[in-house]
């Protein structure tokens, strides 16, 4: 079948991004949007927008039945739900399936597969797939947990069984913190999931997060697209990411893959997903969970290997076959992504909602701004801080980190605060620049990184006197665009008989 | 035209002279040509000596954040004059307590503490949920709680007063 | 030697691209501003920035002395020329290699070379590149002429000697046309270059425009960068371009690649140039001319290779070995550029200087903008009209043009007319998809072309209406950037215990 | 409010009604309920039953160019009164002649024609050089010459009287 026109359940700059894959396919695109978002960018951008609720997003973005309904009344014959809200969620493909609807991403049964983290382990198990040393299913009792750390050894790591983003997490040292760890990680893991199961894993020290891109189509062809070292982290949140990982060589990347592509198999896998890995100091790997949809940091994998995931996503959502095998998947060069958040690095990193007054984005030769906003639109506080993902491609890795501090440097956002001067100061850092990365990268960094201070001190002094000086209006700077036309003027004789209409 | 540049490592006094895009200013004792154009919204170009400097400039109640190069500075700048009645006596007079305001519209999602609880630096005070982030709220010195004015639930605007401290 | 500080003798988008490539090597970019070029973007990005004179471009750009002087007071240790302005003045070059500046180009003996057009025909001939056949020296008289005429056959183009531009250039379409069109060509010769010398080539009907870039180092290594397709051309205004050429076949372009560095090495070529050719409908090419300077169309190379143009020419400069042999250059998927210039297309082709008022660049996957405005600038009446080079990258020539028409969807120009509108119509049109170019396609299908018109009448009274209605300040629309924070505002509750600061 | 609009194919009235962002317009006997926002200077976002507009209002001596989707259409809007008044009559009553402006700021580098010359039409009359092009203007029309206002090497602004030719 083909698909003519697509509904995305989604805002910015994902729902920007796939707006650009459909018209590129020449799919029609159709937006919702809340009461927050009607001036959007992927309002602006869609062919069509629907209003689907208040702005919180339990109110619109995650309304299963309004969103629903609005692909019927509009026509569309497929939803892309991009990442986040109800991307992996199995009732939503459910019921776009129930209502006639395409669902762009994996079967309800692949979702649920993989949204059951002990249930994917499980999987992984059976299939062979490295995983961290540790209990694989959640552990009943005290006493059993105490039976496994002894096995396991210490320092060991408590993880809620439905666990992501750090909640239920907890570090053990030794055994005799282990009885108060479980109290807290369970608490907290009821609290956050409902579910206090926990199970216990050994502690890799110094671990990179590492994950493949694979491609899975309905006709059972698999293939994966490399890696990406997503290992510079705040708070389990991704900052900068990377493709290829400077860790991984081609024999580690043809493991990872023939791993990733044999979970995907088992899984009964299709659409674009993710195998996220955990890679310890002597590059041996160990299976983490599958991301049943498309990642933030695709670009990266975009830009080295030139497959287009959001297209590949809508031709597999169609029944095409992929094509191509793995053989003909060719990276090239090296690719790097900057998220741009509405946060103050310097400040606490608290969010910085408000209106982008001014905004210049970087551009030329191989950089790619994937975007969701534009000079004059409102940063909502009712959603998340990305503004922007800033990505880069090199000839080579060095390469393409002078091209990102080059482009950091371009990018101007004027009215909210952003994450861009503290990623100038990662992409500068040497362990950076020596690719000597962990999970633990930022937070080893972070306490030292302060705003730049010092060689502009009396340039700035300068800046804010003018400023004030022009507010005040006592000697007003020539307006933004005179020049040309005011030389012009002037060089104008208006005795030689021309006259103005 | 006289001002005085207050940034968090100092205080300047700043002369400026000049007009149509060309200024003379004296910083302390250093003076500076400067050819500076508004080339957008809160953006200057500044060119120094032939060194050109894009510098961004913000209002943020009342100060400026300026941004030039990878660097960010706050300074508030007063026409000297204000300045000095401004900073006459040594200011408003220390209350002995601290007033905390919020920094960002959002949600409060917990109040941990209610009025005439002791608290020590570093407690936390309440949590604001703003783009999908829980962001805490501690304590910036000793002391007791005079006043809690908002409650788990309620939604505060950037400004808001939510808890005033008392030494 | 490693160059530390580059002075740019140019102004607009390659300014700003040179710029880049100076940041992205560690080296300090100057940039050097006539009077109407003060708020120009080159001037913004640069680390330094020197006034060179009044605006037109004899007293600022093409002041050889005063950017001569300004290089020696910047301590910059070389000089790039971008295109146009000076880049292939040899007196330029000698007067920087004379105040011991490095040229960023070719050596002043190649750029006499080329610049003269008879001797570089001589060259092509003596090594067996292919040329149109005609007269190789300009024809003494008439009855030369005459004879010339009669061994080439008609129809046959006169051309000057010194040429360029369309200027001085005749078609012949028979015996009795010759001396007519002698007089005429060689008349305008003489106004335009100051000769009046003219020569005879055979007249090929539906030529294709396809330039070679080659680059070469001062060790002697030459090689090619493949094809680009510049077919699409208004008054020898290149329009639209790309990488590779649909005609050209990979047994083609080995061989074209081959003519090409074999000029570029007899030539003692160093740094990037382009050797033009002339392909007929059976594919037979013919040598043209040499560009030594980098193209406008530079990028259209770039993204299919991988390889850094500018980038190369900083290395060249600077002593280094290519350190790749044709072999290693490897071409990927297609590219096309647009250029975004400030003319009415649908107004005569007038240029439309004056102020950008509104300005939303094109971007995300695959699309690269090298512009040299933004929003707020003045586009002064100076210079040329070229505002922007949209270039798009795609898997193979279909994806490429899917692109580019959505890109210059999004593209958006407010405040001065542009080409965006036609560059969209001759996206889509069946004889470029379906790659039936030739020099005349731009020529054939202008005149059917008109502003779109019809389905979106209503819609633009509406905009044109409303726009009025909010002038007239009556009932004004909400302002650029409310939404979240008014909805807030309703949902404070005063009466809770806040208060404003 | 009642508007006309002047296009190039067509006069057509137009009434507005509605205020903050929500409008209903009436156009002959089509009526559309429009959501309307300014996201930048020039640039409108228009809802129209669903489907999403972009358009780009720049004004051009009076009139509106609108680019919209793909097309671009030059408007002239007035108030309905207005119209009226200046149109009562038939317009200004035509002079029989031609006034050829300036349609761009440019130096005059050949005046083709001198006050006396008969033209035909399309015979040209003056070159002005902008932005490195030679623009050729011709005559609109058959007549003679009456007046020729600017001179060879002589700079002209946008607007400028250049050349007034009489049936």
């Amino acid at each position: 079948m083909k698909l003519a026109k697509v509904l995305i359940a989604n805002r910015g700059e994902i729902a920007v991004r796939v707006i650009r894959a459909c018209r590129e396919q020449g799919i029609t695109p159709v937006a919702v949007f809340s009461e927050a978002d009607r001036e959007a960018l992927h309002v602006l951008m869609a062919d069509e927008a629907y209003p689907i609720g208040p702005a919180p997003a339990t109110e619109s973005y995650l309304r299963i039945d309004r969103l629903v309904a609005t692909a019927k009344a509009a026509g569309a014959d497929a939803v892309h739900p991009g990442y986040g809200f109800l991307a992996e969620n199995a009732a939503f493909a459910e019921a776009c399936a129930a209502a006639g609807l395409v669902f762009i991403g994996p079967p309800p049964a692949a979702l649920r597969a993989m949204g059951d983290k002990t249930a994917a382990r499980r999987l992984a198990r059976t299939l062979g797939v490295p995983m961290v040393p540790g209990t694989l299913e959640p552990v009943a009792s005290d006493d059993a947990a105490r039976a496994a750390a002894a096995e396991i050894g210490y320092p060991l790591m408590l993880k809620a069984a439905l666990g992501g983003g750090g909640k239920g997490m907890r570090l053990v040292r030794a055994a005799g913190d282990l009885a108060g760890a479980l109290r807290a990680a369970r608490s907290e893991a009821a609290g956050a999931f409902g579910d206090s199961a926990v199970y216990l894993e050994r502690y890799v020290s110094e671990p990179r997060h590492i994950e493949v891109q694979v491609l899975a189509d309905a006709h059972g062809h698999v293939v994966h697209l490399g890696e990406r070292e997503c290992s510079i982290q705040r708070r389990h949140q991704k900052l900068v990411e990377e493709s290829p990982s400077p860790c991984v060589d081609p024999a580690l990347r043809a493991r990872m893959g023939e791993a990733a592509c044999r979970m995907a198999k088992a899984a009964g896998y299709v659409s674009a997903g993710t195998i996220e890995f955990l890679v310890d100091p002597d590059r041996n790997f160990y299976f983490l969970e599958m991301n049943a949809r498309l990642q933030v940091e695709h670009p990266v994998t975009e830009m080295v290997t030139g497959i287009d995931l959001v297209r590949e996503q809508l031709r597999i959502a169609a029944g095409e076959p992929l094509g191509y095998a793995q053989a003909d998947v060719v990276a090239r060069g090296a690719a790097i992504e900057c998220r741009i958040n509405a946060e103050d690095p310097f400040g606490g990193w608290l969010p910085s909602p408000g209106t982008i007054t001014g905004l210049r984005a970087a551009t030329g030769p191989w950089v790619r701004d994937d975007s969701g906003v534009y000079e004059g639109c409102t940063v909502s506080r009712f959603y998340d801080t990305l503004l922007a993902k800033l990505v880069v491609w090199g000839a080579d890795r060095e390469a393409a980190i002078a091209r990102m501090a080059r482009a950091l440097g371009e990018y101007k956002v004027v009215g909210v605060r952003t994450t861009i001067p503290v990623l100038a100061q990662i992409v500068a850092h040497e362990d950076f620049r020596a690719g000597r990365l962990s999970t633990h990268f930022l937070d080893r960094i972070l306490p030292g990184l302060t705003a730049a201070r010092g060689r502009l001190r009396s340039v700035a002094i300068i800046a804010a006197v003018l400023a004030e000086y022009e507010r005040l209006g006592h000697h007003t700077l020539p307006p933004p665009a005179p020049a040309a036309t005011d030389a012009w003027r002037m060089a104008f004789r208006p005795g030689a008989g021309g006259g103005r209409r | 035209m006289r001002f005085v540049a207050t940034l968090e490592d100092g205080v300047e006094p700043v002369e400026v002279r000049g007009e149509g895009g060309r200024y003379r200013l004296t910083l302390g004792d250093e003076v500076w040509e400067v050819d500076a154009r508004l080339t957008a919204q809160g953006i200057y170009s500044l060119l120094i000596g032939g060194v050109s400097h894009v510098a961004e400039v913000t209002d943020d109640g009342g100060a400026c954040v300026v941004d030039v190069g990878d660097e960010t500075w706050v300074i508030r700048v007063e026409e000297a004059t204000r300045h000095i009645i401004r900073t006459r006596g040594g200011g408003p007079a220390g209350h002995g307590g601290q007033t905390l305001t919020a920094p960002l519209p959002g949600r409060i999602t917990h109040v941990a503490v209610k009025p005439g609880d002791r608290v020590e630096k570093g407690d936390t005070l309440l949590v604001i949920e703003a783009m999908k982030m829980e962001n805490e709220f501690r304590a910036g010195m000793a002391g007791t709680v005079a006043e809690v004015r908002v409650g788990a639930g309620q939604a505060v605007n950037a400004g808001d007063v939510l808890v005033v401290l008392e030494t």
